[in-house]
């Protein structure tokens, strides 16, 4: 029994079920705009990266720097489309 | 061979537009605003012609010293991995250049979105430029008048237009007083402008709409002040009212001539708030919502 | 074929290691897709014309219910795929079935959800902040629904050809899948729904 | 008849029955000539279910050429119309579709379709491999290219041709201003195709990652493949955007939704928004490969090796990033600020920073060579002066401020013309002659040839550069009229004289092809221009399995060495060679494809469900398939070289 539930990721589902109801304290609590903008963003790209390393084995294939040049770079147009176009048309007026 | 002819096209274009016989539209201004856009475009020119010039001479030098027909049978080019020295000219001249250029731009493009220059004290007159397929309203609330596809403004005052559309995305374009822009759709843009000088001018859409779009222009008087006046006058005295059901005829699409009502549509059709609050709730509303909302 | 057995089964072979590398390239274009959506519901946001908007509509409970079962369904994917590595065929397409009806789970509550949103006059058509939502929410769903099918294929391949290189890279890479939905659902909860009901 | 109606063209007029019989005659004839040779069997073993990588990008040249000619009558009749100042031979809703499809054939159908040719037929024999990463996903992306295309085409007989723009800007392209299915057709069209694309670009990533000759690390690629890699990873990320916007408008036109809508919160600026977020990133898809292929040219014609190749991968890379970040540069007159448009104006113009690096890296490049003036390296000299005039006043546009004056008129057509000619339609020219003789075995004729790039290279400078001044007087584009009082009609008119020159360029590309196909000889040896990457260390024409024995490289240009310095590629003993099997799948699939694009644009939804249950199908069928490809033996691979007339090692 024990093999099929390896520690690691035992400890990641734990963490990601953590992450979730640290998230959810923004609606449960009064808090300024800012600040739950700021813990969403933490615990949202903290649990992405999260899912990134412990479940989907990023790391380990023999072409991980590809893979994660790919996904950095796709996190980078991400980024790039959200921001520009939020800057382009409702912020830069 | 090829090049030289394409060098002597490129100098024969620039001479024709820079001295040639007569300016063409956009460098001709008449205000201050496509003056500075003159400008602007005048020193691009000369920046981006000295870079023209430079790969221009240096590919003719090569063509000429180093085809095959000139070098001998058994010569064998080098290996030539790059030079340190040469790539940091290649890389450093054009980053001074772009470095210059914005520069320029920065600085013109606020100059362009401001108040023109020379005019900052003076209370700018607003005027309402509207676009419907495929039509000019000019609605004028200060002077309470409206007219269709002519503009009347007097010169040595600033102008505050505010554009929007009725339905396709318009541009707003007077070449001899500044540059252009997008009348939108259910949105408010504003474009600064004035005439230095008594003139006949025309603008347009030069923004594609559709079946009408090539003939959607409209005639611009700049006049002193002093007969602005008079026309206005003119106008109140002989123009029919504009009322909800005329306007909406207006509106239809297809073409139509100069026009002139006293009163403005925005009487009973409103223009579009300021961008970001169009169809939105305001922040209040908001709010009472989500408290209504937490308290359930 | 050529297979390496000092690798994991899923990479063992040249195609193994396409397939994977392959399918990361594909989540990057997802994550521009995605991205495309998100910043289309975060411009339109505040459109909702005569329409319910956003913190009128969501509601917490739902939410906590499909986030819980999305993040297990990932767990037990992960489990599957850590099955697998330690070559149990049984206990691979238990947690493979397991993480499918997780995901029916939260297909059936997001389409619960709809049916909510469009009794509160929330449709596709009633303003730019609906059809934003939707579409949103809509793709993932639907993609969570496709990796239904999907898994349904493997776990028959599964059963039947058993553990070879093809059917091991085939979990993995629906592995991949399911994660990936996982975390794009991971920023739907938190900058659709939490910053929607804040 | 009810039925039938919504097939009928908004605006008939004599030409499109024309059309309608030529195109029905020119069917049933193609159609007749294959029966009555007996090529059916010929065409569906040997190319519809192909997965051969040469032999799609051969279909992709042939899609490719037939779509600029399609392309470039529209130009023509769009200078026709307007040489004259009130000129009759077009309406304004005729001028409109054709400006429209211009535009979209040109940049979808042709433009994507050729590099995505050369892409096909030379990257996997640069880098030494025997096929694609992914065979199969290859021919369907061909398929779902070709069928997007034809979708698309018949716009123009079937129901009617988008005529909002080929940038489509809502809401004109939405139900309220544009009612005829035109736009349905550009939306879903475009959706199949732009599928194709993006599962190329990940075959081509994962090819150019994985599936390199031993030894050829990234930094030894040649720079067609380094272009190559990053083209295709702008793709995969500029692409979906265009996806969600494409499937956003075909929900406003088929759904009612109110993404852009004039009411109901719609925001129509979105769309413009979208369209250029992926429509910069395009502009580098289509002029990277073009890039890549003027540094084989030139460095091959000036028999010197590629000067600053370090630089040159750099300024690739730095152009690849930065364009994700300029494309709010397209309607900078769109109101937002001054803050915004200063922050895109100054990453518009950095863009030329890179691109100028590459421009004196070519010239010094052919420093201290031995030039030849071979129609290829005419080609990339030429672009060189045209793209450099096209080239700086992008910078003059990309100065904001400056843009409120140029946009929207033709001074911008011009300077996108200067760019995009010279950058893709020259260097695709290049490439194809470059590479013609590895493709069928014969060179194409370098006087006609040589006919053809003055024919080009003269009428592009005279049908654009008269578009500048154009342009300063105040002709916004489009239009497709103005008054005599305008002052315009001279610079059309030498514009439409610049349209003649570049159609007989063409005419006599065509003629050169058929010429060289009957006189041309066929003995031209593996190397006839004297090269020095890898696709030319194999036979011509080249066999199916590529190499006969993988090569094994140490250097930049292994195959200049090899032939000079006496390295040896070809280390290890022919064996049996894995090939995958051909299938007809790719192809079913993608009709089905066709189909339900069609469905979609007519709103028939009952051949929507058909279609869509047939890809369903398709797709768990080949879920369950098991193909483990074929093997070429030895003894066949030795035969084939031996005949080919090589030493078989």
């Amino acid at each position: 029994m024990r093999e099929l539930f390896p520690a690691k990721q035992v400890v990641g589902f734990i963490a990601s079920l953590v992450l979730t109801v640290i998230a959810l304290l923004v609606y449960f609590i009064d808090m300024s705009f800012q600040l739950g903008m700021i813990i969403l963003l933490l615990t949202a790209f903290t649990q992405a990266g999260l899912q990134l390393v412990v479940f989907m084995h990023a790391g380990e294939s023999p072409d991980s720097d590809s893979i994660y040049v790919n996904t950095y770079y796709g996190i980078f147009i991400a980024l790039a489309i959200v921001f520009g176009s939020l800057l382009a048309m409702v912020w830069g007026y | 061979m090829n090049k030289k002819w394409l060098f002597s096209g490129l100098l024969l274009s620039v001479i024709l537009f820079l001295g040639g016989c007569e300016p063409v539209t956009v460098l001709d201004p008449k205000g201050p605003q496509a003056a500075l856009l003159k400008d602007v475009i005048m020193i691009s020119i000369w920046t981006m012609l000295f870079v023209v010039v430079v790969v221009f001479v240096l590919l003719i030098y090569i063509l000429v010293k180093y085809r095959s027909t000139k070098t001998a049978s058994d010569y064998r080019p080098p290996i030539i991995k790059g030079n340190i020295w040469v790539e940091i000219t290649t890389i450093g001249i054009p980053v001074l250049i772009i470095v210059f250029l914005s520069f320029v731009s920065v600085q013109s493009t606020y100059q362009a979105e401001s108040v023109p220059e020379g005019f900052k004290d003076q209370e700018p007159m607003v005027i309402y430029a509207s676009s419907s397929n495929w039509k000019w309203h000019f609605s004028y609330p200060e002077q309470d008048i409206e007219t269709l596809n002519y503009l009347y403004i007097p010169t040595d005052r600033p102008i505050e237009f505010r554009l929007y559309s009725f339905d396709a995305i318009s541009s707003f374009w007077i070449p001899q007083l500044g540059g252009q822009k997008y009348a939108m759709t259910g949105m408010l843009t504003k474009l600064n402008l004035a005439a230095t000088e008594e003139a006949e001018m025309w603008g347009r859409n030069s923004n594609f709409s559709g079946e009408g779009f090539a003939e959607q222009t409209f005639n611009v008087n700049a006049v002193s002040q002093g007969e602005f006046n008079e026309w206005v006058e003119e106008v109140q005295e002989t123009a029919e009212p504009i009322d909800e059901e005329t306007f909406d005829e207006l509106l239809e699409p297809g073409h139509l001539g100069q026009k002139t009502f006293t009163g403005t549509h925005l009487e009973f059709d409103p223009a579009p708030e300021e961008h970001g609050d169009h169809g939105d709730m305001n922040k209040e509303e908001m709010n009472e919502e989500d408290m209504e909302h937490s308290e359930h | 074929m050529n297979i390496d057995h000092s690798k994991p089964l899923e990479y063992s072979t040249e195609t193994n290691d396409l397939n994977i590398i392959g399918f990361w390239v594909f989540i990057g274009a997802e994550i521009a897709l995605f991205a495309t959506l998100f910043a289309a519901y975060f411009i339109l946001e505040g459109r909702v014309a005569d329409g319910p908007s956003a913190g009128h509509l969501f509601v917490i409970s739902t939410l906590m219910i499909q986030t819980f079962v999305l993040l297990t369904s990932s767990f037990t994917i992960g489990l599957a795929v850590n099955a697998m590595r330690v070559g149990r065929k049984g206990a691979t397409i238990g947690f493979l079935i397991i993480t499918l009806i997780l995901g029916l789970g939260f297909v059936g509550v997001e389409i619960y959800e709809f049916y909510e949103y469009v009794h509160e006059g929330l449709t596709l058509q009633t303003s730019a902040f609906s059809a934003a939502l939707f579409t949103l929410l809509g793709t993932h769903g639907a993609h969570v629904s496709f990796g239904l099918f999907w898994g349904i294929a493997i776990i028959i391949q599964l059963a039947k050809r058993g553990f070879t290189p093809r059917t091991a890279n085939k979990t993995f890479i629906f592995s991949l899948y399911w994660h990936f939905l996982d975390v794009v659902w991971i920023f739907i909860f938190s900058f659709v729904y939490l910053k929607g009901m804040m | 008849m009810e039925f039938f109606k919504q097939f009928a063209v908004p605006n008939p007029t004599p030409t499109i029955y024309l059309s309608m019989v030529a195109i029905g005659l020119t069917l049933i004839a193609v159609l007749a000539g294959i029966t009555y040779f007996k090529k059916w069997g010929y065409l569906w073993r040997e190319w519809l279910t192909t997965v051969d990588h040469k032999r799609i990008g051969i279909m992709y040249l042939i899609s490719a050429l037939l779509m600029l000619f399609r392309g470039g009558v529209d130009a023509l009749m769009m200078r026709a119309q307007t040489s004259r100042p009130g000129n009759e031979l077009l309406s304004a809703a005729e001028y409109n579709e054709i400006f429209t499809t211009h535009g979209v054939v040109m940049i979808f159908f042709m433009a994507m379709a050729f590099i995505t040719a050369l892409m096909n037929f030379a990257v996997p024999l640069q880098i030494g491999a025997r096929d694609v990463a992914y065979p199969r996903l290859n021919a369907l992306s061909f398929w779902l290219y070709f069928m997007g295309a034809m979708l698309f085409n018949i716009s123009f007989v079937i129901g009617g041709s988008p005529s909002s723009g080929w940038t489509s800007y809502f809401p004109l392209a939405g139900n309220q201003l544009s009612e005829h299915v035109g736009t349905n057709y550009y939306m879903i069209a475009l959706q199949i195709a732009g599928l194709g694309t993006l599962i190329t670009g990940i075959n081509f990533i994962v090819t150019i990652f994985k599936m390199r000759a031993k030894g050829m690390t990234l930094m030894k690629m040649p720079l067609f493949t380094w272009s190559a890699l990053i083209t295709n990873l702008l793709i995969v990320f500029a692409f979906p955007v265009l996806t969600v916007a494409l499937a956003m408008g075909t929900m406003d036109r088929l759904f009612g939704t109110h993404f852009f809508t004039i009411d109901n919160g719609g925001m129509a600026m979105l769309w413009a928004n979208f369209f250029w977020v992926w429509g910069h990133p395009e502009v580098y898809i289509l002029v990277l490969p073009a890039f890549g292929i003027y540094s084989e040219v030139i460095s091959t014609f000036s028999k010197r090796n590629l000067y600053g190749y370090t630089s040159m991968v750099v300024a690739i890379v730095v152009i690849s990033t930065l364009a994700f970040l300029v494309w709010v540069h397209h309607f900078f007159t769109m109101g937002q600020g001054a803050f915004v448009n200063s922050i895109f104006s100054i990453t518009t113009m950095a863009i030329a920073i890179p691109t100028g690096i590459k421009i004196f890296n070519w010239l010094f490049t052919m420093w201290k060579g031995k030039i030849q003036f071979t129609v290829p390296m005419l080609y990339s000299i030429g672009f060189i002066p045209i793209f450099t005039i096209g080239g700086v006043t992008g910078v003059m546009l990309g100065i904001a401020s400056a843009d409120y004056q140029y946009h929207n008129t033709m001074f911008l057509v011009a300077h996108f013309h200067l760019v995009i000619i010279p950058g893709v339609v020259f260097a695709m020219i290049a490439g194809m002659t470059y590479w013609w003789p590895k493709m069928f075995g014969f060179m194409l004729n370098e006087r006609i040839g040589r006919w053809a790039f003055w024919n080009i290279a003269i009428g592009t400078c005279l049908a654009f550069f008269p578009m500048f001044i154009a342009g300063l007087d105040g002709q916004a584009r489009r239009m497709y009229t103005y008054s005599e009082v305008a002052g315009f009609g001279v610079w059309n008119l030498l514009s439409f004289f610049g349209g003649l020159g570049l159609a007989m360029g063409f005419i006599l590309i065509v003629y050169n092809v058929y010429y060289s196909a009957r006189y041309a000889s066929r003995d031209i040896g593996d190397d006839p221009w004297d090269a020095r990457t890898l696709e030319w260390a194999t036979r011509t024409p080249v066999p199916e399995y590529n190499f006969a024995v993988e090569p094994e490289v140490n250097t930049r240009e292994p195959f200049w060495d090899s032939k000079y310095e006496g390295e040896k590629l070809f280390k290890e003993k022919i064996t049996d060679i894995h090939m995958p099997n051909n299938s007809g799948q790719p192809f079913i699939m993608s009709s089905f494809f066709f189909v339900l694009g069609f469905g979609l644009v007519f709103s028939l939804w009952l051949l929507v469900y058909i279609a869509a249950a047939g890809i369903a199908v398709l797709l768990f069928y080949r879920s369950f398939e098991k193909d483990d490809g074929r093997h070429i033996h030895e003894e066949d691979v030795r035969e084939t070289e031996r005949e080919m007339g090589g030493d078989t090692r």
